[in-house]
């Protein structure tokens, strides 16, 4: 039904072919019709900016230029990696931010017959979409299998939340949207406060030892609260915690197995599609705990995930302020209880 | 009124003596401007536009420049003065009251800014010349147009209503009712205090809030010049300056308030406990039934039916069971009442900064992340723990603490705004919990502001007493450890930004100084009274610096913590000031509005209404009988929209008619200059 | 750049040492976007929130003092901007809306240029992960990868032999590049880019 | 020609905020080109397009119209209804065939000394640039049109 322009990045066809798959295949039955831009390019990561400012944004432009030029009727971007979501989005809004700067990059990308005009395009992120364009009632409808009894960790990473120029996200540090979805799949969504902390980016490459701290709180946090698996909405994210998790237990003499999935994978299990489908096994650390759990289960009964205990009649101690309501998230929480 | 504004405007047909008068302040004009050939040129160029003489002299604001122009009215008959020197908000009123003197009306007096307009602000002293030229000639063209106004008079109601019974509106009461006139003094809550009550020790000289409250408060309740309407909120207000007519919304407290003797039988029975959201910052409880705290005043309780068991399931009663005088009134409705006021005084305060909103600091999520009104509570003797200051279990005490300053102040995510009590509020706690509990404290800080009368004196104290004080904005705190040591406890993430190091430790509690707030409804009550208030919704005071205390409408002033964050001392003084200007007006018994004003030339009126939507004030009433709008000239302000909109140019607008101006402009681009000076 | 390089070429030591007054507003100008630098109100909001700033010798606001200070050698010199790993907590909570991460990108091109550079390992890495991305228009992680790791840590080959063995293995890194079709097009516009970047 | 061109503009303050802040650039002595000439309205909602036409069109070169900010209005909203006619205005311009940049809306607050002159100031440039607007058959030569003008003013409206 709804129309987006797909700018899927490199790792989409590498490090993150899991990704690719399942967003393939859970793509049809939430009905969203991915158009690949023809011959985009690499945004360039994080490495670029610090290299050379307008040749990195050129960069970016360049996708931009593409995309906007193919999307006939549709403006809606869509980048399943955070990294390069967050690179179209801030070429596309320091453009508009600083004119003349904008002006600088259309100057270069002249050089190749294209242009870009700041704001023709309206760039989001796949969760985004999935949450707020297709909606959780739809994702809902499609669960056959719910991953009940599957203790799943959130983890978004950097980049989607933050800085989030356009104010999309119910939050910069622990925003709800990914804990919905994985509630709408039937999981049991672990409390996992780490769930924008960075996962080191390139840090493994120029200073492991700043690295592996970093996945170590993400990892032992994540197994302190007993998840079986953690899910990400990052294709980087996705390779520092699984890629470098041996190196890592290595480094610090632990032997943590703590599986990383991409949040497609997860959808795609919940709505019945074969695992093979949706790029099981190209994790170097086993998620298949998570298919056993699931495999030997039939959906109907199965035991309901512990309930955190119930505030007491007779109140003691002091009350607790009551949380704030966000309008977004209230909306959430009701399709999720329908 | 309206009649003889016309007349004035038509029989205008005398011919117009003119004189100019161009003031040097000194060397503040003449240093730049050549007054001298300005003054020559006004008379030779702008004679044929009624100008008979023109003269420059030092000081044309001393008394002897005054009587230049005085001695001309007399002895040339002038009848238009125009006096080029600084700027009308300096002056104006000097020179026409120095017309007056003379018998001119002192509205066919002008004055030409060309000191802050041109001396001050131009270095090239030809051009500065040739443009105060032009700004003469403009003044000339448009006292041209001026007609003589009368003031307008209007008598003053002598009672007041004072909105909000916080500290501020308590003392403005009190300092008006004093004087003999009679208050009205409305609150939104059960009982008047305001923030104050809630507090137990006030800085820096660490005196009982209670103890210094509660005596004002029962004077206020008890004092024959005050009808305390508590409970209750004011609806719609007409009327202007002198003679308001207030509705006010008295909420029915579903009991006699003659017949409750405010023995308490009825809260010690109710079987229903509510979290008190408000007296208590929702530490506490309360019943369905309740008095905020024992010392309130009135101390009558109210019926809370939306936490009510009767309301809910029609059973239960237990309170009017028990209520010996049977006061109890379960029929009650809200009270409408109508009051009739001279003056009124805003003092509607402030509203906490709701700290959840930095979820960051996980207030609402991190159970022992408390915010500085419930440290308020908890160090209050009379507070939900008796003053003891315990964690969330409402046992442990904490071992190490850690106040945060600036909470959702000075950050452009929140509020840009320093809300100016935070750091002695935190200074404070560092020094009650500290005496409390013995615990170690830290201070969180941007900018330690304790600027004012024995402030810095407390900080010096506070650090005395081995509180720790650790320079930086706070950048999150959680509970997620990373080592032993921070198992279990709260950590705060922070760069020391004195070490340059970025430092984790490790608390029991966390108190966040949450910054002050407009209310939220600001912005209705702003519109209810007629007056502005500014983005960050703080009421708008006449003038920043020598006006805190009225506002642009007349009749209404403010007072205390709703026209920007401020302390205690701060809010009784300008409490105190307000009824000073309101005492001021009622003893004139009666005042002159400024008469630049619209009216309407009914002849001219066609009643197409175009105007009936566009006055703020509600100046514009339309007839229907005789199809013609009419403008009130004391709720006028003067602001002219609707003359610019009438399509029949039938509202004049007096003090700027469209005359006046079109003038003004033609003078400005010296389209009066003749090419030649006529000879006379 | 030659002389900001020469301005800053007497040592920091040296209380002659002029401060330079230039580098604020160049730093400034050289970020993308409104970088509201000149704001900054020193609270360490950044330095707080510093997933990383551990293994910093500057806070950022530390460092954004220095610039302040005009320290220009000393500013570049520091390892800050190459600890940053773009996690933006320090964005979005910085009270007075700096583009800190944006500003680290300018610090670490400034750095290149003025070779004040002290570790080449971050900048030999983003430059190795460019001049693939610019050969072929996608990253390619193996060449990037073996390039770089026997450059800078020929040690860590041997643990890593298990991922790399892994990825290799379950295809998730290819043995050779994929290039874009177009890869005229977007060398020109990369080369009138760096033209632009030059001009400034 | 346009070098050495200095324009003539009218400027429409209102009493409460644009007015004082022209006060405050005085006492704080901050300099900008003499090129404006205030008029004092209680309120730029007073502002009626006949005077910004009327000043173009009898010599002026550009208009410039100051009020309080958005919502702190001395008369609570006049000002959002001089921003209205201010968009109507450069439409009608622009239907003249003038430039609509010949006109421009400032807010100021009392405050904001600096603000007023570094607007005034930018203005000015952007009119120089415009160069000189021949407006009606009186345009430069104010002298001939100037009785004509004047006499118009004085029958009674």
């Amino acid at each position: 039904m709804s129309d987006y322009i797909l700018y899927p990045g490199c790792s989409m066809e590498t490090g993150a072919r899991a990704y690719y798959d399942s967003l393939k295949a859970i793509s049809k039955p939430i009905g969203l019709n991915l158009k690949e831009i023809d011959d985009w390019n690499c945004c360039g990561a994080t490495e670029y900016f610090g290299i050379s400012k307008t040749p990195a944004y050129a960069l970016i432009a360049r996708n931009l230029a593409l995309a906007a030029e193919e999307a006939n009727g549709t403006r809606k971007l869509v980048a399943p990696c955070s990294a390069c979501y967050l690179n179209l989005v801030k070429a596309d809004h320091y453009m508009r931010e600083q004119p003349k700067f904008g002006r600088q990059v259309n100057e270069a990308l002249a050089a190749g017959n294209l242009s870009y005009k700041p704001g023709s395009l309206d760039i989001h992120h796949l969760l985004d979409v999935i949450i707020y364009d297709i909606g959780l009632d739809v994702v809902e409808k499609n669960v056959v299998r719910p991953l009940k009894g599957v203790r799943v960790a959130p983890y978004l990473g950097c980049m989607v939340p933050r800085p989030d120029y356009d104010h999309r996200w119910s939050d910069h540090d622990l925003p709800v949207e990914l804990d919905m979805l994985l509630k709408t799949l039937g999981a049991d969504v672990v409390d996992y406060p780490l769930k924008t902390e960075c996962c080191g980016g390139h840090m493994p490459q120029i200073s492991p030892a700043t690295a592996f701290e970093m996945l170590r709180r993400l990892i032992s946090v994540a197994d302190e609260r007993e998840a079986d698996v953690m899910t990400t909405i990052c294709p980087m994210c996705q390779l520092n915690i699984d890629g470098y998790q041996g190196e890592m237990n290595g480094f610090f003499g632990t032997n943590y197995h703590m599986p990383i999935l991409f949040f497609t994978q997860l959808m795609g299990l919940a709505f019945g599609i074969e695992p093979k489908e949706l790029g099981f096994g190209l994790e170097l650390v086993s998620a298949k705990n998570v298919l056993d759990a699931i495999g030997v289960k039939t959906p109907p009964e199965a035991p309901t995930p512990p309930v955190p205990p119930r505030k007491p009649r007779k109140p003691e101690g002091l009350p607790m302020p009551t949380p704030l309501t966000n309008p977004q998230i209230e909306t959430l929480k009701k399709e999720v209880t329908k | 009124m309206t009649e003889n504004m016309i007349e004035n405007t038509s029989s205008n047909d005398d011919q117009e003596k003119i004189g100019v008068y161009v003031c040097h302040c000194g060397t503040n004009i003449a240093g730049v401007v050549d007054v001298v050939q300005v003054a020559e040129w006004a008379a030779k160029y702008l004679k044929h536009r009624g100008v008979v003489i023109a003269r420059e002299y030092k000081f044309m604001c001393s008394s002897l420049g005054q009587e230049l122009i005085e001695k001309d009215i007399k002895e040339l008959g002038l009848n238009r003065v125009i006096v080029a020197a600084c700027s009308p908000h300096m002056h104006e009123k000097t020179f026409r009251t120095a017309c007056a003197n003379a018998g001119l009306n002192p509205f066919m007096c002008e004055m030409v800014s060309i000191r802050e307009q041109v001396s001050w602000v131009h270095t090239d002293k030809v051009a500065a010349t040739a443009k105060a030229k032009a700004m003469i000639s403009g003044g000339v063209e448009r006292v041209r147009h001026n007609v003589p106004l009368e003031p307008i008079v209007v008598p003053i109601n002598p009672a007041t209503l004072i909105v909000g019974g916080g500290i501020a509106g308590i003392q403005s009461a009190l300092e008006i009712a004093d004087a003999g006139f009679h208050v009205y003094l409305v609150e939104r809550e059960p009982s008047i205090g305001g923030h104050m009550a809630q507090f137990d020790k006030t800085f820096p000289t660490l005196d009982c809030s209670a103890c210094i409250l509660t005596p004002k408060m029962f004077s206020a309740g008890s004092h024959p010049n005050i009808t305390l309407l508590t409970y209750s909120e004011v609806e719609k207000v007409d009327g202007y300056v002198g003679n308001f007519t207030v509705t006010v919304r008295k909420k029915a407290r579903k009991l006699d308030e003659e017949v409750c003797t405010g023995c308490g039988i009825c809260q010690e029975k109710c079987p229903r406990k509510v979290i008190d959201d408000v007296f208590e910052a929702g530490l506490g409880y309360r019943k369905a039934i309740y008095t905020p705290f024992p010392q309130a005043v009135p101390n009558r309780p109210v019926l809370d039916v939306a936490n009510c068991t009767y309301y809910e399931k029609g059973t239960c009663k237990a309170c009017e069971i028990f209520c010996a005088p049977k006061a109890i009134r379960f029929d009650q409705q809200d009270e409408i009442l109508t009051l009739q006021v001279g003056n009124i005084v805003l003092a509607t305060g402030y509203q906490l900064f709701d700290a959840r909103r930095i979820t960051n600091y996980g207030y609402g999520r991190l159970t022992n992340v408390f915010t500085s009104l419930e440290i308020e509570r908890l160090t209050n003797a009379a507070g939900p723990t008796n003053g003891n200051v315990v964690l969330r279990d409402g046992k442990t005490a904490p071992k190490t603490v850690g106040i945060i300053h600036c909470v959702g102040s000075r950050d452009k995510n929140f509020n840009n705004y320093c809300s100016a009590i935070c750091c002695m509020q935190s200074l404070k706690f560092a020094h009650l919990i500290h005496e409390r509990t013995g615990a170690t404290i830290y201070n969180f800080y941007i900018d330690i502001r304790a600027a004012s009368k024995d402030y810095d004196e407390f900080y010096q104290r506070v650090l005395e007493e081995g509180t720790l004080f650790v320079r930086g904005k706070v950048a999150e705190i959680t509970d997620v450890p990373r080592m032993e040591s921070e198992k279990g406890k709260l950590i705060i993430q922070v760069e020391d930004t004195l070490v340059g190091k970025q430092r984790r430790i490790p608390v029991d509690m966390v108190v966040l100084s949450a910054g002050l707030e407009a209310r939220s409804d600001s912005k209705e009550v702003a519109k209810t009274f007629g007056i502005s208030c500014s983005f960050n919704g703080w009421f708008i005071e006449k003038h920043p610096k020598l006006d805190p205390i009225a506002t642009m409408t007349e009749g209404i002033f403010i007072a205390g913590c709703a026209q920007g964050p401020k302390d205690i001392p701060a809010s009784v003084a300008q409490g105190a000031a307000a009824a000073a200007r309101v005492l001021g007006r009622i003893e004139q018994k009666q005042m002159a509005l400024e008469p630049v004003r619209a009216s309407v030339i009914e002849e001219k009126c066609s009643g197409c209404r175009i105007c009936n939507g566009l006055c703020p004030f509600n100046a514009i009433t339309f007839h229907e009988d005789r199809m013609v709008t009419e403008i009130n000239p004391a709720l006028c302000q003067g602001c002219g929209t609707c003359v610019a909109a009438c399509p029949a140019g039938a509202i004049t607008g007096t003090g700027f008619s469209n005359e006046q101006i079109m003038a003004q402009i033609d003078g400005l681009l010296m389209l009066n200059v003749e090419p030649e000076p006529v000879t006379a | 750049m030659t002389e900001a390089v020469s301005i800053s070429s007497t040592p920091i030591s040296d209380p002659r040492q002029i401060e330079d007054q230039t580098l604020l507003k160049e730093v400034a100008s050289r970020t993308a976007g409104v970088s509201n630098l000149e704001m900054c109100i020193q609270c360490g909001t950044c330095g707080g929130s510093c997933p990383s700033a551990v293994e910093m010798e500057h806070t950022p606001r530390r460092l954004f003092a220095m610039l302040r200070a005009g320290m220009r050698e000393d500013a570049l010199k520091s390892n800050t901007p190459w600890i940053c790993v773009s996690c933006y907590h320090c964005v979005v909570r910085c009270p007075q809306n700096i583009h800190i991460p944006d500003v680290m990108y300018t610090l670490k091109t400034m750095a290149v240029d003025a070779k004040l550079v002290q570790d080449s390992t971050a900048p030999d890495f983003s430059q190795t992960f460019i001049d693939m991305v610019e050969e072929y228009g996608r990253s390619f992680e193996i060449g990037l990868a073996s390039r770089h790791y026997l450059k800078h840590f020929p040690l860590r080959l041997t643990n890593m032999m298990p991922m790399g063995m892994g990825m290799l293995s379950k295809k998730r890194m290819n043995l050779t590049p994929t290039r874009i079709k177009n890869m005229k097009q977007l060398k020109a516009i990369l080369k009138r880019a760096k033209e632009l970047e030059a001009e400034q | 020609m346009t070098d050495s061109f200095e324009p003539t503009i009218i400027g429409f303050t209102c009493n409460w905020c644009s007015y004082r802040a022209a006060d405050l650039a005085g006492t704080a002595r901050i300099k900008y080109p003499p090129n404006v000439r205030l008029i004092r309205l209680m309120c730029s909602g007073r502002i009626d397009p006949t005077f910004v036409f009327k000043a173009l069109a009898n010599g002026a070169d550009g208009v410039m119209i100051t009020g309080c900010h958005p919502g702190e209005c001395h008369y609570i909203e006049q000002n959002y209804k001089a921003l209205r006619r201010f968009q109507l205005m450069r439409r009608t311009l622009q239907g003249f065939g003038v430039e609509p940049g010949r006109i421009r809306l400032v807010w100021a607050s009392a405050a904001e000394g600096a603000r007023f002159a570094s607007e005034v100031t930018a203005f000015v440039e952007e009119v120089r640039a415009l160069g000189p607007l021949h407006w009606g058959k009186n345009g430069t030569v104010p002298a001939i049109a100037a009785p004509a003008t004047i006499q118009k003013e004085e029958v009674p409206a």
